[in-house]
């Protein structure tokens, strides 16, 4: 197993696919000549052509929909958003056509497209260029939702998705193109469902997905290490549709919840958690499960009202201690 | 066309016709839920320019004023019907409705709800015929208000940038719903726009077929020889409201009769009658069969068709 | 008092508004001449004229963004989004421009402006047009949400909404344009935010907004009649922010709460209410609050399909029975 | 301009280089953060529309290329420089950064993130002009590929529609980030595509501050006699990256250096010193002294002013 960055686990896996199978194409602002913003699709102009590694138009809204009604007849594109900020301009291709066609066609067709986008406050971008915007993904049927936290995700599960005859949404983070990590030498496509327990633990369950997965482990480190108590974290690589069997188990063995989520609190991911365990377990609650999350305000650009407004690791711990009743 | 052609067509024409005002009369009844936009009017102007393409082998994508669309690229009028209906037998399993009929095998490949979505769709599919490297084209008709949206524009960019072969028919009736063109639009001759993109066009009498037919010729033989998009603007109108709950208050019934002069089926009648082709009483025997058979075939397999299960509500929503 | 139909409190409301402030305008596609498609701004146009009562456009994302421009220099836009599936297109203005330009600009900079807007799945409309969005607009800082669930509502939120100095949304639903009810006679401002007790009761908290107020409202008579059940019934017109102290106060003397919404469930309303509950009163809970919501499908044409999608007050007494043990 | 103006001007866009350079440095110091895009090479479009404009009673509005635009308008570099700072006497108090400069008492109305978003907005503004009856109009500052957006398209046919007061000023640098304008664009003479739309447009030389002022007066007349919109396409070059992160690999130093002789400044500074306005001593003075305002009284400010209060996280949020 070869450690390798997030953005080259992203690129390993396109090029991959592309070798595989000649229907395979990327698209997006910047991709191609300029081998991409996060660099996911380096080296694929060169080796694979303009005709297959797109560089688009700043026209969001036309190039996600040309993408989706190219898959509709078998190409499989793979469709970056450069920011998830820009999505917005996107989505109504991506919800109206990508995920309802197969519905409304009674399943005659399907638009097997897959959406990477980055998301996520990256330092000091700002009110426009900030946004946490997975909760929008989640909660549109004829659509999954996956969010890698790692390399070896990024790689499996853009294969997967590339592969899926589903619309796939795959939400990135800006901070996290540069992190390390291990991915099998052999090709591994990773499952689109479930969830993943990233730590093993007893007396509380952390849920975190993407960079608060980092939080978490972190978090249980140091709450095991200084405060004796053993933190479980479930690593949600898949928010839709979410793993209520992967919850409950938990939730079931620990008792107690802390969600930790980058994004602002109102309906959202951690929202949906605290709904799932009440509906799946509420008996064996021990506490109110506790959210951790951004606070309610358009991302601010200077570097102390940022950290302010996003949590960390010491959130979580806080949280969790406060749980205890040792805060 | 040939005289032979145009007679198939013109029958196909009254069916397109008595379709739509049976599936008036259906929504009245309530057998027909949801938004009903119907076509009478606008015939010559799918006809036209699919007898100029290849209907099932080329794509055709449309908005929600679709069923004429579906049955002229092959579709079976019953199932469509039955798709009005709600019912398992449709052509999306009662799933999609007036505005949403499929019929992939014909490569009839959706009519959709939101104006100007199928424009980049469009140019998509035609992407993907690049790709496989086959002749077919493909074909999206809409109406002119939708090049108002700004997909309309993002579109024809990428379409003209990329080379791609799809034709864009606009079925240019005057109004978005009860907006007329130049209240909505600062250049009113939709052909006229899409000089902001280099994009060949032309705008055509959209009533008399021979007109469109010749147009759209030149139109299919551009894209399909590989000289990218082309956008063609028919001149038609519709009979009736935008929609069913329509009372056209914002238009003239002067304005209307004019039209109505100008009827396709009546210029196509009237034209192959005079070449000693059809007689009047053949055109009427030809109506009145083709009720026959929209009553007896058509809303029989409709009404006859069982419902959808309700267990299989979450079927087709994944893969 | 007199009875009037919910269209026409929006229209009387819009119809004062204007007639007091020369710099209230309305826009939206066919509005004007065609009078509004649910009859909202009926004979404006007659009255103000075309520099006020603007027929706009096919151009949601455009004109939805030229309302909030023209609102920085003080005018006082009420923009309709004929049916909320098309407001995609419009979210990036409301949301990048509208909702963040006070906070980006330090507060020198606001976007007094009215987005109005039918929700809710009507007859048979099928699965591009019968979408509930108001989770998407609760999830945004810098936006207020309402949605009113009657006439008098309809008429004191939108007036309230146009003189706010906030971007407000106004949720309204295809269903509701025609049913009656009681308006004050004299000029009537609705706060835009808290939650109003549509009828009081002591066993069981029913949360509704907008339509699925009257489910609860029916559930409630029906479970009074027929199951000796007291159900209380919370209007919650206003969806952001959420009134915390209102659902507390409510849940803390009934101990149980069922949330009735239209939409499909992931991250929708219910997931923040129980979130909420959990976080307010958790330990005064007597069972696990329960949403009752739709299918998580695109809505379907056929008119069983869409029954079978789509709950109403008969779920709502289910759910409230099986609460009890009675089911 | 009379060569007094010409000389003035010639000293603000001196500032607004040695202010960007500044910035550069600043970036690579880790005293500015988030995404920072400069403005060196393209002085003589925002000067010269501004000298044809009324700066401080028109309104502004642009991307997030906008630190020029907003002290051309009338913003004090230091408030500017202490925005990028993210401090509390910067414009937006700390919350908007480079992106985000906002001035509304100098009614530069913001620089805005997302591409394309400005153009309805400088529409809306010009509504309400048109409303409330004012001499003011509306200028909107966007880049090329910004035109790619459907909101472009939306925009300029409501503008023409309703006939509003506002100028577009598309500053062509012939790239969006690293792609260029043939590699994104059908038409890539900008000014052509608006004939789509029926709205006025020219093109000019963006470089020489003569040319521009010229081209600008006809539209900035044009839109304020009630005339309706106007589009103006000044071809011009960014020396630097789009942003601090882009190595300029898609491009050639040839291209590079070509463009740099054509550099606004010295364009500028060269008639100054033919019509004996000017000395090759003085314009290096001027140099000198421009660098020695920004490092003893813009830096000092900013660096000086205190950080935004944490406690205030949720001001502004809502009135
Ligand atoms: C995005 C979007 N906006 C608005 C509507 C509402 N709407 C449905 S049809 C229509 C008018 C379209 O007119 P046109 O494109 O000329 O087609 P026609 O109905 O005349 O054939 C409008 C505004 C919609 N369905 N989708
Ligand atoms: C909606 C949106 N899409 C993409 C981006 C990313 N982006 C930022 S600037 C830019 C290029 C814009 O080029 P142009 O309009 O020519 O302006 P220039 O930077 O050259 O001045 C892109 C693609 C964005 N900020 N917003
Ligand atoms: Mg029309
Ligand atoms: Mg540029």
């Amino acid at each position: 197993m070869a450690e390798i960055m997030y953005w080259e686990a992203l690129l390993r896996a396109q090029d991959e696919e592309m070798a595989r199978d000649p229907m395979v194409i990327c698209m997006g602002e910047d991709i191609g000549v300029a081998g991409g913003t996060y660099k996911a699709t380096k080296g694929l102009f060169e080796k694979y052509g303009e005709k297959r590694v797109m560089d688009t138009p700043i026209s969001e809204g036309g190039f996600t929909g040309l993408g989706i009604g190219a898959s509709f007849l078998g190409v499989r594109p793979v469709i970056e958003i450069m920011s998830v900020n820009f999505a917005w301009l996107a989505m109504d291709q991506m919800f109206n056509s990508a995920a309802k066609v197969r519905y409304m066609s009674g399943g005659q067709l399907s638009a097997p497209c897959v959406f990477r986008s980055a998301g996520g406050a990256a330092h000091q971008l700002g009110a426009q260029h900030s946004a946490r915007m997975e909760k929008v993904f989640m909660g549109i049927a004829g659509l999954r939702v996956v969010t890698p936290s790692n390399p070896k995700q990024a790689y499996g599960l853009l294969k997967s998705a590339i592969r899926s005859n589903d619309p796939v949404f795959i939400n990135e983070h800006e901070l996290m193109y540069n992190m390390k990590g291990e991915v099998p030498d052999s090709e591994y496509l990773h499952p689109l469902e479930g969830s993943e327990i990233a730590r093993t633990g007893s007396d509380v369950t952390l849920f975190g997905y993407n960079i608060s997965v980092h939080w978490c482990l972190k978090a249980a480190e140091i709450l095991q290490t200084q405060h004796g108590i053993s933190a479980e974290v479930i690593d949600l690589y898949c928010l839709s549709p979410l793993d209520r069997a992967g919850i409950r188990k938990s939730v079931s063995k620990t008792h107690r919840a802390v969600i930790a989520e980058e994004d602002e609190a109102p309906v959202g991911v951690g929202s949906e958690i605290i709904a799932i365990i009440n509906e799946e377990c509420f008996f064996e609650l021990d506490a109110a499960p506790v959210r951790v999350h951004s606070a309610f305000v358009p991302q601010p650009y200077n570097h102390t009202l940022e950290a302010a407004a996003i949590p960390d690791h010491d959130d979580v711990i806080r949280a969790v201690l406060k749980l205890f009743g040792k805060a | 066309m040939t005289l032979d052609d145009k007679k198939r067509v013109l029958q196909e024409m009254v069916l397109h016709r008595r379709f739509e005002e049976r599936c008036y009369q259906a929504y009245i009844e309530r057998k027909i839920g949801g938004f009903l936009h119907l076509y009478p009017g606008q015939e010559a102007c799918c006809n036209g320019v699919m007898e100029a393409a290849r209907p099932g082998h080329d794509y055709v994508i449309t908005g929600y004023r679709d069923h004429i669309h579906a049955i002229k690229c092959g579709s079976d009028p019953k199932v469509v019907m039955a798709e009005l209906y709600g019912k398992a037998t449709g052509s999306s399993k009662g799933r999609g409705g007036s505005m949403h009929i499929f019929d992939a095998a014909h490569r009839f490949m959706g009519g959709y709800a939101l104006v100007g979505g199928p424009f980049p769709l469009a140019a998509g599919m035609a992407k993907a015929i690049q790709m496989q490297g086959g002749d077919e084209i493909s074909i999206c008709f809409l109406g002119d208000a939708a090049n108002n949206q700004g997909v309309f524009h993002e579109t024809m960019n990428m379409a003209k940038l990329w080379n791609l072969p799809v034709l864009f028919v606009c079925e240019n009736n005057l109004y978005g719903i009860g907006t007329s063109l130049d209240r909505s639009t600062a250049v009113v001759d939709q052909y006229k726009r899409v000089c902001a993109y280099g994009v060949e066009a032309a705008q055509c009498d959209g009533q008399d077929i021979d007109v469109v037919y010749e147009h759209a010729k030149v139109a299919v033989d551009h894209v399909r020889s590989g000289k990218g998009p082309y956008f063609l603007e028919l001149m038609t109108y519709r009979y009736r409201g935008h929609s069913m709950s329509d009372s056209r208050g914002y238009r003239s019934r002067e304005e209307e009769d004019h039209w109505k002069l100008r009827d396709p089926i009546n210029i196509l009648r009237d034209k192959l009658i005079a070449a000693g082709k059809l007689t009047m009483d053949e055109f009427q025997q030809l109506e009145r069969n083709t009720d026959a058979y929209i009553e007896t075939e058509v809303i029989a397999f409709a009404e006859s068709s069982p419902e959808p299960d309700v267990s299989e509500l979450e079927h087709y929503v994944l893969a």
